[in-house]
């Protein structure tokens, strides 16, 4: 039994880890720059939807990954314009758009699945990866972690972009009053409005270019429904992370070790229900809540619009 | 003798994924075609309360309807019961009533046993792998008679078996992952079973090499996808549910409606396994002997059902 | 004497004005409900056509199944019954500013019980009595399943948000193992709990297929719209939820009301499975989960968390659920094509609900 | 206190920025009502006006956070809109606003650092040199790595008025900047407000109080309901008496009335040596936290008609002291007994049916819940209680007409009693509160801060209520840091100190050196 438990099929769990987690973490990413300036943005499961389809889209039409990855951010950011219009512009509630968003997207991408690809199902050839020399030869973690798609490696990097924009940059600044206290940062000059609309538009390229990871590399193809509530664990991510973009990473790596804890314990064969093994993540995810959840207050103004003058 | 006018099918899903939903619509349709009579197509139903539109098809005065899904199958004869139309439905048996529900509990456990003699004879790391989305009884029955078809052609062959997750029928990122790490295992065949997951096995089956190196095969489940294929479609197990309809239909006529069990089997090869130009021709020839010997009965293959039991065997054939 | 006249006239005056102005009132709410629903319609018309379908049969057929015909309208009205209760249990939370995101969990959960009690139950009690008793049981379990969340957020501050809709993905996940591993039905192959006979089930309402469950909705929702705008209880929840310092300030023992209002919301959305279940289904499968809680959401958001109002929204909401279902079948159109249907009259209705907000402010200046 | 003779650099002749006939409107109210005003450099112009007068309204539009119904606004003789605070700040007007305006939870360097172009990486170091150079020449102190949040309100308003001249600002407006200092800031205040126009800047400062009006202004404008009716020129401003001066802006504001409140002291009345003790304090103590001192060996008593003050800048374990005996904060230890029984174990409505209410300083944070209306605001301490609740259920009229009733009596100036309280000005908010507090049955109240941010009127007549209450044998604790308040009103006044009583006061002859004695730490 233990003999299945070589190096490749271990570092096949990883990788499958990783695979799980990128789109876990650049929603969690651009749900976190949403929240951090205020605004609570329920619709990232519709946005992500919205990228999956346009990102397959452009990669089977153009053949070309990137661009495909181009058009996903691009349809992410498009629903996103919809909810800065609504939400950030005029004050719209914030969840009932949200919603609206995720289900129409849900019902847009599926009907324009049927009436392109429901007779041909076509899918993307082999994603080439990026290997990095030397650490690809590890072990078990080289092939997993090293031997990724160059996308992969990126929205690590994002991650310290977005460090590096929260803790030394004014935009940082700028989001963050924009959460916190939108009044104090309008009168020292900083359009509110706009901070704001930053924020979602970033979400949504974001969680668009993590549908499109999802569906032209997690996948291969776009089928309805792909994203199945990975948007809103990338809410609960966010919110689990607060400020700190690393914990977005640690909470998207997790979950995704825990779905592959799951693959790996059916394959060692141990005979527990399979359903009471997939609970695993959700536990996993619920734990660190209640660990670590004491210290995700939530930004002062999230989900109030902001009205200049208003009392 | 009753007039049958019309049939009306349910269906979960769009009747357009290579699986289940279609070979049920497109069954339903050869069969109201032969019979000279309308076919009522509702599809894309989902896995929520089909009363609505059960009572609605009644009225408008289908003269059968067909419950193509197991979880109608608490609906469907209620209604039945109410309006006074003739229903069909799957894996309740027990509600059969003459004249009024009929059950047409279909299981391929005898196509998955074959399917599994194949594979583990064309297996070339001695290792294979099960996929599937969900733990359905009629997936049960065939993920189970493909590990006994395997075990029953060579014991040295591992049988992997990957649940993908709670409700995840439309995870294809999920498919291909599973099925990704199934490969990495050391499967060099894929037996899958998934609706828009299965896309996503398909795709982990055309993109990643078999740990020997060479190319990974799979085996596919009710429908045929060799219009979409790319060279990796090993085979499948074909659902013909066509003459199960057309016998409704005359059952019907005859008023013997609802008193007998209906089926697929290989005999009448309502249920086979898909030829495709991957299957060389000498393994071919040995499944259609072992074809012979199970519909003679020379080779026996219980149908199980039960996800535990299910799992049991595959720690069994591990060992 | 004319003195007299002069008032009582005046007063009949007043009267009729203010008849006037009520009727002007609710003409306009009307015209402001149903003028979005049109712009939604031609919208999602414009859709209709780029796929090539008559919007004008599509929307006749909706009307037709949804609302006109005798038995789909029935349909309509049952499917109501489950909908109201989670409104009315959202309407609670969202009030009291407790963002209850858990609904679909707690109705699950609500559900999975009655529908593996009242059969049980049902082999040595009177039926009406297992009935009642699997009711009651699915509330106190879906109350403890918001206990969770509930002393989270009462005692140590953790987000509620968070918390709930983590809790339902693990509760349609738990749901899921109870109705495989626990509630099994041993008769049938299909992983479902036991099936409570259709004799057994609620009663329908007259002759028709309507289940009296929609009573019960309907008694519930109008009961939390009073408790909430006319009592004590209600106006502390309130206070609580508009201003949580202005709440210990006055004396509340705000983290006991938090846990009230948890167990209520949850209690109501847990009643809303049983009534499924007692009334309609009969059983649950395993892997069942309507998730009517996310459209429920921003309904009761659109009604202000008004009760009456969220009574039509979810008429409204049931209706395109019904008609839309039926419309896309008789025209070949996907059904997900309700979906679609059924978001952009949220977003037009939000639009509209926001311009009138506007309007009115301007308008009292 | 004047320091007019002082004055250098003469008012400039050209304004800055011009008012012509400007109006602003609000559903239910005009706040301005065609107003014209004119704002020189070197100038410091007070605006004067009641509560809801509409002064911070005349800011809002001069900062850009809104736009005049009707008038116009000239900037150097130009005719100008101004759209936006940037635009704002881009033409060199600078405000700091009423209320606190920095971000809580950024450093004090951040928040003054907001506001420079998004792309770029804040630069904390020119900001420290310029900060330094500023608080060489200014004479002001404030330490940049302090998070908002843990400043002093006092400390906050220094940080905005650096912000404003940070950005070169050539007009500052000081919005009530003084409600939150101590007597000494106030007078640093006037100061840097003097040093600021010797500069050539132009100031408008607006404030409650007539005397910081006259030591620090140059020129008076007097707004009523929105409309200006009155302005004081610097000629007029040199050549009056300072008592004129006052008479004359009491005039403008309330029409014939001179009761100036800073005279008023209080009538010589004499507990008796028998009275009953209301309250007895003995032993409290609570443990201090990051932002507060904590409470040590709280001991006092309060009897029956006297009006114990509690003297101390604020911040010393004042309000921690109100919560405490209100019952609000848990984790205090000591004796709190309230005519002879013991109320520790109490929780806060088991305190106030008790007798004992709280009146707190926090009018929108906690005293009322902004979106409610009026009428339930009365009662937001009283919910479920008869006779205006029915087992439970409300009784709606009785509730309105409970609502009039209360509006008549106190004067509240609300449109209706369905008005949400937090439309109201921070005045008639207070006597919403005021009017719950002294309901039926109050045998102590304790008044905190009462009549910070209030006008004359409302300040003179919140100030009778409370004497009042006394007359009437109730039990009073007056915390304040206004110490013309106390020592106008009191029978005995504690001064508290870091969490402690540090001594206790009989109002008299010496009273007021005693306790600024005290305040400062000068005896023990
Ligand atoms: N791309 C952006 N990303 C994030 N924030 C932005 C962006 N564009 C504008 N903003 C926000 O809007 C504010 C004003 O933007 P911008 O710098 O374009 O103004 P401007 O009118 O060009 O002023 P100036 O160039 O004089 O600084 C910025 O402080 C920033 O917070
Ligand atoms: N945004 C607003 N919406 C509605 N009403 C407003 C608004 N801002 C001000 N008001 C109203 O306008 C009037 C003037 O208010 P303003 O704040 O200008 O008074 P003020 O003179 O600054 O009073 P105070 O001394 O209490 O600060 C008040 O009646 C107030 O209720
Ligand atoms: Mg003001
Ligand atoms: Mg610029």
């Amino acid at each position: 039994m233990s003999d299945l438990f070589t190096n490749v099929f271990l570092s096949a769990l990883l990788f499958g880890a990783v695979t799980a987690a990128v789109p876990l973490l650049l929603a969690g990413l651009g749900e976190q720059m949403s929240e951090k300036s205020g605004v609570l943005n329920i619709g990232i499961e519709g946005m992500m939807l919205m990228g999956a389809y346009t990102g397959f889209l452009g990669a089977y039409l153009t053949n070309s990954l990137w661009f495909g990855f181009l058009t996903g951010a691009v349809g992410g950011l498009l629903v996103s314009c919809i909810m800065v219009i609504l939400c950030v512009r005029h004050g719209l509630n914030q969840i009932v758009i949200g919603i609206g968003l995720t289900l129409g997207c849900e019902g847009l991408t599926a009907l324009l699945h049927h009436f392109q690809f429901s007779r041909t199902y076509p899918r993307l050839p082999a994603a080439d990866p990026t290997v990095i020399p030397i650490l690809s030869d590890i072990p078990v973690i080289g092939p997993a972690f090293f031997k990724q798609h160059l996308l992969v490696y990126i929205a690590v990097l994002l991650v310290f972009v977005a460090t590096f924009i929260y803790r030394r940059t004014q935009l940082g600044l700028n989001l963050q009053a924009a959460g916190d206290k939108p009044a104090a940062l309008d009168v020292s000059g900083v359009d509110v409005f706009r901070t704001r609309a930053f924020a979602v538009l970033a979400t949504g390229t974001l969680a668009g270019l993590g549908g499109a990871y999802m569906a032209n590399i997690g996948a291969g193809i776009f089928v309805p429904f792909i994203t199945n509530g990975a948007g809103f664990l990338g809410i609960v991510l966010a919110m689990l992370a607060r400020g700190r973009p690393v914990w977005v990473l640690i909470g998207a790596m997790v979950f995704g070790i825990c779905l592959s804890l799951t693959t790996a314990l059916q394959v060692a064969g141990i005979n527990i229900p399979t359903d009471l093994i997939q609970m695993i993540p959700f536990l996993a995810v619920m734990a660190m809540l209640i660990m670590f959840g004491r210290r995700s207050t939530l930004p002062a103004a999230l989900g109030i619009p902001y009205e200049r003058g208003a009392r | 003798a009753a007039e049958v006018k019309s049939i009306a099918i349910l269906t979960p899903e769009e009747g357009t994924d290579y699986g289940w939903n279609q070979q049920g619509v497109d069954g339903a349709k050869a069969a109201a075609k032969a019979a000279g009579i309308e076919a009522i197509v509702a599809q894309g139903l989902g896995y929520g309360d089909v009363r609505p539109t059960l009572r609605e098809l009644a009225e408008g005065g289908a003269s059968l309807m067909i419950a193509h899904a197991s979880g109608y199958n608490t609906a469907a004869p209620e209604i039945a019961e109410e309006t006074g139309v003739p229903v069909a439905i799957v894996d309740n048996p027990s509600a059969m009533k003459k004249g009024l529900v009929a059950d047409y509990t279909l299981s391929g456990h005898e196509g998955a046993y074959l399917a599994g003699r194949m594979a583990a004879m064309m297996s070339r790391t001695k290792a294979v792998g099960i996929v599937v989305s969900g733990e359905p009884p009629s997936w049960n029955s065939q993920s189970a008679a493909f590990a006994q078809g395997v075990k029953a052609e060579n014991p040295d062959v591992k049988v992997i078996y990957a649940v993908i997750g709670p409700a995840a029928y439309s995870d294809a990122a999920g498919g291909k992952r599973v099925t990704e790490s199934v490969i990495a295992a050391g499967a060099d065949i894929i037996f899958g079973q998934g609706n828009g997951s299965s896309f996503g096995m398909l795709q982990a089956v055309e993109t990643t090499k078999a740990t020997d190196g060479g190319k990974v095969y799979f085996i596919d489940v009710i429908g045929d996808k060799s219009p979409i294929d790319k060279g990796y479609l090993l085979s499948s197990v074909i659902w013909n549910i066509e003459p199960v309809y057309a016998a409704m239909i005359e059952d019907l006529k005859n008023d013997t409606f609802g008193t007998k069990s209906y089926s697929i089997g290989l005999a009448d090869d309502s249920l086979k396994l898909l030829k495709t130009p991957q299957i060389p021709d000498d393994v071919w020839a040995k499944v259609q002997t072992l074809r012979e010997d199970v519909i003679s009965g020379a080779i026996k293959v219980e149908p199980i059902f039960e996800a535990t039991q299910v799992r049991a065997l595959m720690s069994d054939v591990k060992e | 004497m004319s003195a007299h006249t002069a008032t009582t006239n005046a007063a009949t005056d007043i009267d009729a004005s203010h008849a006037k102005q009520a009727r002007k009132a609710f003409l306009k709410r009307i015209a402001m409900t149903l003028g979005p629903i049109l712009i939604a319609l031609v919208i999602a018309g414009l859709l209709l056509l780029a796929f090539g379908i008559n919007p004008l049969t599509y929307y006749s057929y909706v009307i037709d199944r949804g609302l006109f015909s005798p038995s789909g309208v029935q349909q309509t009205l049952t499917r109501m019954a489950p909908l109201l209760f989670i409104a009315a249990g959202l309407i609670v939370a969202f009030r009291a500013g407790i963002w209850n995101l858990g609904a679909d969990g707690q109705f699950l959960l609500g559900a999975v019980t009655a529908a593996a009690a009242a059969p049980y139950l049902a082999d040595f009690l009177p039926v009406w009595l297992a009935v009642v008793l699997a009711f009651l049981l699915a509330t106190l379990i879906a109350v403890a399943w918001s206990l969770v969340p509930a002393l989270l957020r009462a005692y140590q501050g953790i987000n509620e948000i968070i918390t709930t809709l983590m809790m339902t993905f693990l509760g349609t996940s738990f749901a899921n193992v109870m109705v495989k591993l626990v509630f099994l039905d041993p008769s049938t192959t299909v992983p479902q709990t036991r099936t409570l006979p259709v004799t057994d089930r609620l009663p329908r309402l007259f002759d028709t297929t309507i289940t009296s469950g929609l009573v019960f909705a309907l008694v519930a929702i109008i009961a939390v719209h009073l408790m909430m705008t006319r009592t004590a209880f209600g106006l502390k929840l309130r206070i609580v939820g508009a201003n949580p310092r202005a709440a210990v300030h006055s004396g509340l023992g705000v983290p006991l009301l938090t846990v009230a209002v948890f167990a209520i919301s949850a209690g109501l959305c847990g009643m809303g499975g049983a009534i499924d279940i007692l009334g309609v289904q009969g059983n649950v499968r395993a892997n069942w989960n309507p998730a009517y809680a996310l459209m429920v959401v921003p309904m009761v958001f659109l009604a202000r968390f008004n009760g009456f109002a969220s009574i039509a929204f979810v008429l409204l909401l049931s209706v395109m659920q019904i008609g839309g279902e039926s419309a896309a079948r008789r025209l070949g159109v996907p059904n997900v094509f309700t979906l679609l249907l059924v978001s952009i009259v949220l977003i037009v209705l939000a639009i509209a609900e926001y311009i009138d907000h506007r309007h009115n402010n301007s308008v009292k200046a | 206190m004047r320091v007019l003779s002082e004055r250098s650099v003469s008012p400039g002749d050209k304004p800055i920025i011009t008012l012509e006939g400007v109006t602003k409107r609000f559903p239910g109210v005009v706040a301005n009502d065609a107003v014209n005003l004119e704002i020189r450099p070197s100038e410091v112009h007070v605006l004067l006006g009641e509560n809801g007068a509409g002064k911070s309204t005349l800011i809002g539009m001069l900062s850009g956070l809104q736009q005049p119904d009707e008038g116009r606004i000239l900037i150097d003789g130009e005719v100008r809109a101004i759209t936006s605070p940037r635009n704002a700040l881009a033409l060199g007007i600078g405000t700091v606003f009423q209320h606190t305006m920095l971000v809580p939870t950024l450093t004090v360097a951040e928040n003054l650092l907001l506001g420079a172009p998004w792309w770029q990486r804040p630069r904390k170091e020119s900001l420290r040199t310029e900060v330094e150079a500023l608080s060489k020449s200014l004479g002001m102190q404030v330490d940049l790595d302090a998070v908002a949040s843990d400043l002093s309100l006092g400390e906050q308003q220094f940080v905005e008025i650096m912000r404003a001249l940070l950005r070169n600002s050539r007009m500052v407006i000081l919005d009530e900047s003084t409600s939150m200092l101590t007597p000494s800031g106030i007078e640093e205040l006037g100061a840097l407000m003097r040093r600021l126009v010797e500069r050539g800047l132009a100031i408008v400062f607006i404030t409650h109080k007539l005397r910081e009006a006259a030591a620090f202004g140059d020129r008076i404008s007097v707004l009523k309901l929105g409309r200006k009716v009155g302005e004081i020129t610097p000629e007029r401003f040199q050549a009056l008496h300072e008592d004129d001066l006052v008479t004359e802006i009491v005039d403008m504001m309330f029409g014939k009335r001179s009761d100036d409140p800073e005279n008023g002291k209080r009538a010589g009345t004499t507990i008796a040596e028998d009275a009953k003790t209301v309250l007895a304090v003995d032993g409290v103590n609570l443990p201090a936290t990051q932002t507060s001192p904590g409470l040590h060996n709280i001991s006092f008593d309060v009897r029956e008609g006297e009006l114990l003050g509690i003297a101390g800048i604020d911040g010393n374990g004042q309000k921690q002291l109100a919560e405490v005996l209100a019952g609000q904060i848990s984790g205090a230890s000591g004796k709190i007994v309230l005519d002879g029984r013991n109320v520790e174990s109490l929780s806060v409505g088991g305190r106030r049916d008790a007798g004992l209410r709280y009146l707190t300083d926090d009018r929108l944070g906690e005293g009322t819940v902004g979106t409610f209306p009026v009428s339930m605001n009365f009662l937001l301490k009283e919910v479920g209680k008869p006779p205006l609740w029915n087992k439970g259920f409300e009784k709606t009229s009785d509730i309105e007409k409970h609502a009039e009733r209360l509006i008549a009596e106190y004067d509240v100036r609300t449109p209706r009693g369905h008005t949400p309280v937090g439309r109201l000005s921070g005045g008639n908010i207070q006597k919403v509160v005021l009017a719950r507090e002294l309901a039926e049955g109050a045998r102590l109240v304790i008044f905190n801060k009462p009549t910070y941010g209030l006008d004359l009127a409302n300040t003179l007549a919140i100030r009778q209520r409370i004497l009042d209450i006394a007359a009437e044998g109730k039990g009073v604790l007056l915390i304040s840091t206004d110490l013309e308040e106390l020592l106008g009103l009191c029978d005995r006044i504690a001064v508290m100190a870091e969490g402690k009583l540090v001594g206790m006061v009989n109002n008299g002859e010496n009273a007021r050196t005693e306790i600024g004695r005290l305040m400062i730490g000068l005896e023990e």
